[in-house]
């Protein structure tokens, strides 16, 4: 998009389009931040707040698909216009799925309520600042149209991957040692789940960005199943 | 590039108001002020009814497209804003076209004022055989003015976004331009008459694509100041430029008269129309 | 085709395109014949011209030189002609002479003419054509020489400055087309002054205001069927109408002229103009249809009126059809005899025509009267006079070409 | 952009004290009402002429028609014509008319249509923009001038082929051909002209079919400039039949019912010019049975015009 | 598309392509049964087989996902056209997710391999038939443009949410009954998580089809991880 | 409606195969047939050289669009394909238009006979000013056409899909048809004489969007027997109806040359294109 555009108008239209991808993403950046505070903290209060928030996200992500629609409809995009705009479709989407498991995990400390974690959320916290970092990593490969630094994203995902093996064998363990806890473990687990789901959808948005530049679609990991 | 915001920076600032699309109308919310209104207009060419009672509020500085099938009566309907069907001499409007509460075709109401306050442009560019500076100097000596007229002549160029293009060769013919900037030197001279509403009658359709997009694009600077009425045959260029647009079709009872049968935001036509007609009209389909 | 065969279905078709270019060379050599047909009827009529207005002229004197002068007169000073003509013609004459232009102020060569004409009594007595003079001198010398043993020969142009400035006479070899182009130079202007004007108005308003209402159309068909009505029936019209009824406007009457009757410059004139009239409207009309509409459309659309729209925008793009479509068809005008024979333009006249309430004659006029004329010589002075007709013709039509070419590239920018 | 247009001042229609209905009222323009009844006025002046024509060539021919020497019948069929004995028969003239245009259009029609064609359809642009000027000056050329070249040339051609005694110095054989002649370039012109009208996007649609330039020229560009060409026909003959100049030279003075071309026979229009050019006093029959003349010229000439004009109309409505 | 219409062309492709989202439909819900019988009778074959088959569906998604963006650039649709081709790019993407699910559950397989199953699959199988169905029904309601039978899609999600409770309730109990089986149980629990996933994608499948209809987005859940 | 395949249906079919996108060309492992081609091609208008060395391989029973912006030589390249510059008397072609092998520009080949192989239509509808009957028997009469005329009229008239709308009027005139059915006739008079290729100039670009819709219908119909070249103005419209789509542009080197950029799949122009200018003209942006 370096180019003297003759579409001002469009280009400005693609430029909100991103923006508010990035809006969104910064949205559910902060939730995945907040949920696991609440889930250290078991402060009921923000995971209420989170849960809320989410709303908005799911929201925004509707908007943004109305946005991409309006654009496709009335701007008649072809190449790398119209792929852009088909991967914020994508992209919204998988951030609102982001913003879901952020919220999965308040849910998860509405659920346990006000009991003391039944271990250190070390891990859990590592993933959780990997997965924002990735996601960071991730928009900051859309904008800057690079693939890079996308490719970059899928590579990191090994990292969570690891992590969500370790805090599985922990809590198959605790539930080992005290099968009384077996709920809230699994209630951990889950939020483990959910924080490797997202590190996975960092890595969706990986691709939708090679795709935008490349025209085609590679899978950058083999799936978000591959460790269930 | 460099100054695209980028997560990092917006994570920074606490606003996450989404940004809304330009391109769209302004919401119903907003209070919408009318610039011209059509108030159960009929037009007649000698017995033939090409126009059956419509009625339409154009908002003000907002654009809106009429579109419609191949004679449907959308340039009968267009030229009815400024009167420019007096000059065919079967033509008869009944109905109202209120212009500041004024109906502008009561008794005692000069066309010729009509057409200075509701400025027009047309299909083919058709700039006066005269230097470019007097294209746009004649009008408004005509109509009275009395300012500096260099100063009009530059502000109504760049205003048409022509004045870089042709600041050096004032004197030149205006006939000498591209197709693209004769069109945008008759939007120039329209504009250095003030008229509060410009109609456009397919305005693009004698031009290639590159210069189409410049007429748009400048469509979209003149809107901040400018009601704008556009006919196209061209549903992609409704869609690109419009922030309403009114659907107008063949009545179905035999008599082919032209009628208004969705009049809409430009969003709302192009993704969820209501009528069926206008719903296959704009996906290509008819019938 | 070297694959022709592998196109389906091309069995069907039996092109022949041997046979169809022969029969399309055939052809193209009858239309370029027809052209050269054309081309070579219009070099005839100018060589045939050309042919008549030079030639060997056989003359002889009625009266002896030796009578009045003892060296021939040709070598006779410019005072001693003066002398003799004073003595010679009657005081009444030389009152006349004079009062045209004083003896002593002619040229020689006039002086000269004088002698020969009143004094000499110098008459043709046989003419030739051109190509007779070239290609059969002897025969005709024999033949001249048979009818007057004292003919001279002499090779002559009857195009001369004299046949320019002299006006006319009954002797061809004295007879000029002096008062004649003044006629037609006169006429045509008048014409030019009443047409235009109002062939201009009248296509303006039946392009520009006519609606489509009854009286508008019926002026639009009239004027179509008055551009085919023969000149001569125009003729017939200013003969009854500006000859006869309105004797005492073109006439001069009611300007105090008395000396004339009707068939006057300004009859002529008049009818001329009525004759040239739908030519010119339905020119005029035409360079108004080729004023784009879309030029109207943009005036109209900031706020002018109708009048300002054709002031400013319409006429100025027409004008250069309006003038050269006009000037054309007067220019036509100049050439026209018929009308003129039958209100009478006077066929023998010496008098310059002094205004429009004078009686004239005119160029085509001229050519007609010598043309029937039985004498070889004034074929002669009608071929001559023809060149001069020819070339005024071409000087007009120039004239709006360049009138043309000067406005349009005036509007150009 | 922006900036230069925010500085542009806009009628401001929030202004609540403008009058509106006092903007937009009409003003007296007398100029535009003058101007239009002068220009009507210019575009009556045709109707004027007409009826000045109808007038002047209905009250002479009434006044001729209604004089006891002359019988209307006799008029229409008799085949004498000579006023000094009180003969008044409008066959010689019409036949010695109908037979010099007849030869003209002969020779005109074919000559200018194949020019016509070969300036449209064959000529390099070069040639044909030397070729056409140089036609429409022949069109140019006074018609007396004509009739000097017939007298002077196409004469004495005639009589040095055919005999002197076969061809008479005056005849209609002369006239008719030169006649033809001063047609050729209209024709051609106005053939011309309707050929090149015909789309260029029509021609191509032949030869993009595999037609060649003969079949393209004959069965396309032909046909569909035929409006044109019949109407150039019919203003031929109608010029034929009005043209004065050449039949009152080189077609002869003595009015005779005759059909063979080389002898001598005076048209209508030749006898008004001859007449009318001597002396001739206002009322007397000779004088009134010009207009007689003039007003049959006239009916015919007129008849050719609404002809040609109702083919130009019919085949456009066909073609257009 | 009941009119006459005149771009046949362009309906001739639109219908082709929901002949594709119903061919990959039906592969994912032969998928789902496969990968169920798979569990029951511990029969690893299958389950690879089932791993194989969803590399293929991942494949037709990104080939209906390529004909879509062809149809936008190409045919400029706009109104429901546009609508229809967004919504088979979501629906493309959702069957494509379930049959990541099943493929999840194929590894579980995989995973526990030879093993007796620690319960009765009874709940599973149920929500196995339920989920295939709602697919079935979204489907048919994406074809036949019926907004009321997608409605009762969204409804019968919550038979499959019930009985995932249940699930859930009977895995912690045989936890608590004999931790020695925790991992297996959480296998057999991550298989029922997909079963329920699958249920949320028809549900969303079915808002699609609201949303071709009607021109907006309706949620019809709650989100996915209610009960997570 | 009632036999669209649902879900129950399609399940019990075994095949799970994809259906490709009709639109899709030809994917590379089919070997295609080419019909015409272009080999080094210039073109001279006098001193001008209008087309730089454009090679090109057409291939049969497809259509492939030639798009690009104005004066970038589109109209002189096609026009090459059947030597219909040969009436531009300061055209000069170099190079090779190859048909069967057969080069025809080759000394000796009659342009007469190309012209019949290689059919064209033009910009503007031009059916002859004869009736509809003959507009179609005419060229194929001149040819020699030995069949039975009025089947062959109709078979083209049915295959130009204007047969039902005209066949009780064969007698009227050409030009009493409306603009789009002209168009028709035009290209049922183009397919009488049986060409192999049929050249298009901005076949629609005088017609109105539901015209144009039958048109580019008529064109999916007829590739199925012939190849067609289409030079069209409208990205969207090489978009919907081409199977290859060939970019032209000028050159950059002053000359002002047109010459070829990219020639590929229109599935590739349109979602990626590899050559950035392409990119930016079919995104409507340039420079
Ligand atoms: N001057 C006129 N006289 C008579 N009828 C007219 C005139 N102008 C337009 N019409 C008729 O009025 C109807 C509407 O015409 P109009 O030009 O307004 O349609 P349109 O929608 O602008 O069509 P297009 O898209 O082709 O420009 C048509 O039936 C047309 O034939
Ligand atoms: N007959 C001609 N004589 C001289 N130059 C010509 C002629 N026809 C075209 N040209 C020039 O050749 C170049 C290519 O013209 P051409 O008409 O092929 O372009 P095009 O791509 O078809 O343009 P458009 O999209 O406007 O139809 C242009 O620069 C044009 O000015
Ligand atoms: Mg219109
Ligand atoms: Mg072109
Ligand atoms: O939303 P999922 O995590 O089940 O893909």
């Amino acid at each position: 998009m370096a180019t003297t555009s003759h579409r001002l108008h469009f280009d400005q239209e693609l430029h909100d389009l991103q923006d508010n991808l990035l809006r969104m993403a910064s949205l559910v950046d902060s939730a995945i931040a907040h949920a696991l505070q609440a889930l250290a903290d078991q402060d009921l209060d923000l995971a209420r707040q989170i849960a809320i928030e989410d709303a908005r996200i799911n929201e925004i992500r509707f908007k943004i698909e109305e946005q991409c629609l309006l654009l496709i409809a009335r701007e008649q995009p072809v190449a790398t216009d119209l792929r852009a705009i088909v991967a914020a479709l994508n992209i919204a989407g998988e951030i609102e799925r982001m913003g879901d498991h952020a919220a999965g995990i308040a849910k998860t400390v509405l659920r346990m309520g006000v009991q003391a974690p039944i271990m250190p959320l070390i891990d859990l916290n590592r993933m959780a600042d990997e997965s924002r970092s990735m996601l960071r990593t991730a928009l900051d490969a859309c904008v800057k149209r690079d693939s890079e630094l996308a490719q970059s994203v899928a590579w990191r995902d090994d990292v969570i991957d690891g992590l969500y093996q370790d805090v599985f064998r922990q809590i198959v363990g605790l539930i080992a040692d005290d099968p009384a806890i077996t709920t809230r473990a699994m209630y951990l687990l889950f939020a483990g789940h959910n924080l490797e789901r997202i590190g996975d959808r960092c890595v969706n948005i990986a691709e939708r960005v090679i795709f935008i530049n490349s025209g085609t679609m590679k899978e950058l990991s083999a799936g978000p199943d591959e460790h269930l | 590039m460099s100054n695209t915001p980028t997560l990092q920076k917006t994570i920074m600032t606490d606003s996450t108001r989404l940004k809304p699309l330009t391109t769209n109308a302004g919401t119903a919310s907003e209070p919408s002020e009318t610039a011209i209104a059509a108030n159960h207009i009929n037009i007649f060419y000698g017995a033939f009814k090409a126009i059956a009672d419509v009625s339409m509020a154009v908002e003000a500085r907002k654009i809106t497209a009429i579109i419609g099938p191949s004679g449907c009566g959308k340039s009968t309907m267009l030229r009815a804003f400024n009167r420019m069907n007096d000059f065919v001499p079967t033509a008869r409007v009944e109905g109202e076209i209120l212009l500041h509460g004024q109906n502008l075709y009561a008794p005692g109401v000069d066309p010729v004022e009509v057409r200075r306050r509701v400025g027009m442009v047309f299909q083919k560019p058709n700039p006066f055989p005269k230097s470019i500076y007097d294209n746009i100097a004649w009008a408004a000596r005509l109509n009275g003015y009395r300012g500096d007229m260099d100063k009009l002549v530059e502000e109504s160029l760049r205003a048409a976004a022509l004045w870089d293009e042709v600041k050096d060769k004032l004197k030149q013919s205006g006939l000498s331009l591209s197709g693209g900037q004769q069109q945008r030197l008759c939007i120039a001279r329209t504009i250095a008459i003030r008229p509060e509403i410009i109609l456009m009658d397919e305005p693009c359709s004698a031009l290639d694509p590159i210069a189409t997009i410049k007429i748009e694009e400048l469509m979209q600077e003149l809107k901040q100041r400018y009601t704008i009425i556009i006919v196209t045959h061209n549903m992609q260029q409704a869609a690109r430029v419009s922030d309403r647009t009114a659907m107008m079709m063949l009545t179905e009872d035999g008599k082919r008269s032209g009628t208004l049968i969705e009049f809409d935001d430009t969003n709302v036509i192009f993704t969820r129309p209501k009528d069926k007609r206008t719903e296959d009209y704009v996906s290509g389909r008819f019938g | 085709m070297a694959n022709a065969d592998r196109i389906a279905g091309s069995d069907v078709f039996r092109p022949n395109l041997t046979g169809r270019h022969a029969t399309g060379r055939f052809w193209q050599t009858a239309f370029l014949g027809a052209t050269t047909v054309g081309i070579l009827g219009l070099i005839l009529l100018m060589l045939n011209i050309v042919n008549n207005a030079f030639g060997l002229v056989a003359y002889a004197d009625g009266e002896d030189y030796l009578k009045y002068s003892p060296i021939p007169v040709e070598q006779l000073a410019t005072s001693d002609l003066v002398v003799l003509l004073t003595n010679e013609l009657s005081t009444g004459a030389i009152n006349k002479l004079n009062a045209e232009q004083p003896l002593d102020t002619r040229s020689r060569s006039d002086l000269l003419a004088l002698v020969f004409e009143r004094i000499l009594d110098r008459e043709v007595v046989a003419s030739s054509t051109l190509a007779e003079a070239v290609f059969n001198r002897q025969a005709f010398e024999a033949d001249a020489l048979a009818k007057n043993p004292d003919a001279r020969f002499v090779f002559k142009s009857w195009v001369t400055t004299d046949f320019l400035t002299v006006p006319m006479s009954s002797q061809a070899l004295f007879a000029g087309v002096r008062t004649a182009i003044l006629g037609s130079l006169m006429l045509i202007g008048l014409t030019i002054a009443i047409a235009l004007p109002i062939g201009t108005g009248a296509a303006i308003y039946l392009q520009e205001y006519a609606d489509k209402s009854l009286i508008n159309r019926i002026i639009e068909t009239n004027i179509y069927n008055l551009a085919g009505v023969p000149s001569i029936v125009y003729g017939m019209l200013g003969l009854a109408v500006f000859v006869r009824v309105l004797e005492p406007l073109t006439s001069g009457a009611m300007f105090g002229a008395t000396d004339t009757n009707g068939r006057t410059i300004l009859s002529a004139a008049l009818t001329m103009a009525l004759l040239v009239l739908p030519v010119i409207i339905v020119n005029a009309q035409e360079a108004l249809k080729a004023v784009p509409d879309s030029l109207r459309q943009a005036a109209y659309g900031v706020g002018a009126t109708r009048w300002q729209t054709i002031w400013h925008h319409v006429l100025p793009q027409a004008i250069p059809g309006v003038l050269t479509g006009s000037i054309l068809a007067v220019s036509r005008a100049i050439g026209e005899t018929a009308p003129l024979i039958v209100i009478g333009a006077s066929t023998f006249i010496t008098a310059d025509p002094s205004g429009p309430f004078s009686g004239f004659t005119a160029l085509p006029i001229q050519i007609y009267n010598w043309t029937v004329q039985p004498q070889a010589e004034f074929r002669n002075l009608a071929g001559a006079a023809i060149l001069v007709l020819l070339v005024l013709l071409l000087t007009l039509n120039a004239s709006a070409i360049i009138l043309r070419n000067r406005l349009s590239a005036r509007r150009a920018n | 952009m922006t900036q230069a247009l925010s500085s542009l001042p806009v009628t401001d229609p929030q202004d609540r004290h403008v009058d509106w209905a006092a903007r937009l009222r009409r003003k007296p323009r007398p100029v535009e009402t003058v101007v239009q009844g002068l220009l009507f006025l210019c575009g009556a002046i045709s109707i004027l002429t007409t009826l000045g024509i109808l007038l002047v060539l209905g009250n002479e021919s009434l006044a001729f028609f209604t004089d006891p020497e002359v019988n209307v019948f006799e008029f229409f069929t008799g085949t004498h014509w000579q006023p000094q004995t009180g003969d008044f028969g409008v066959w010689p003239l019409v036949n010695a008319t109908l037979m010099t245009s007849a030869i003209a259009m002969v020779v005109a029609m074919p000559l200018g249509i194949f020019a016509a064609i070969y300036l449209s359809e064959y000529a390099a642009p070069r040639a044909k923009a030397i070729l056409k000027p140089t036609l429409e000056i022949l069109a140019g050329i006074p018609t007396v001038v004509f009739g000097f070249f017939a007298l002077t040339f196409i004469t004495p051609l005639l009589r040095s082929i055919f005999g002197e005694d076969t061809v008479q110095i005056y005849n209609n054989a002369s006239a008719g051909l030169v006649m033809g002649l001063m047609i050729v370039p209209l024709i051609a012109s106005m053939s011309e002209d309707a050929l090149s009208a015909v789309p260029r996007t029509l021609r191509e649609g032949a030869y993009g079919l595999g037609a060649t330039k003969l079949e393209t020229t004959v069965q396309v560009v032909l046909p569909a400039a035929l409006s044109g060409l019949v109407a150039a026909f019919i203003i031929g003959v109608s010029r034929a039949v009005g043209e004065t100049m050449i039949v009152a030279i080189a077609a002869g003075a003595t009015s005779q019912l005759t059909f063979n071309p080389f002898e001598a026979a005076e048209t209508i229009t030749g006898h008004i010019a001859r007449i009318s050019g001597g002396d001739l006093s206002y009322g007397s029959l000779d004088y009134t049975s010009l207009f007689a003349l003039a007003l049959t010229l006239f009916v015919i000439t007129l008849g050719l015009n609404l002809v040609s004009r109702w083919l130009v109309n019919r085949f456009r409505e066909q073609y257009d």
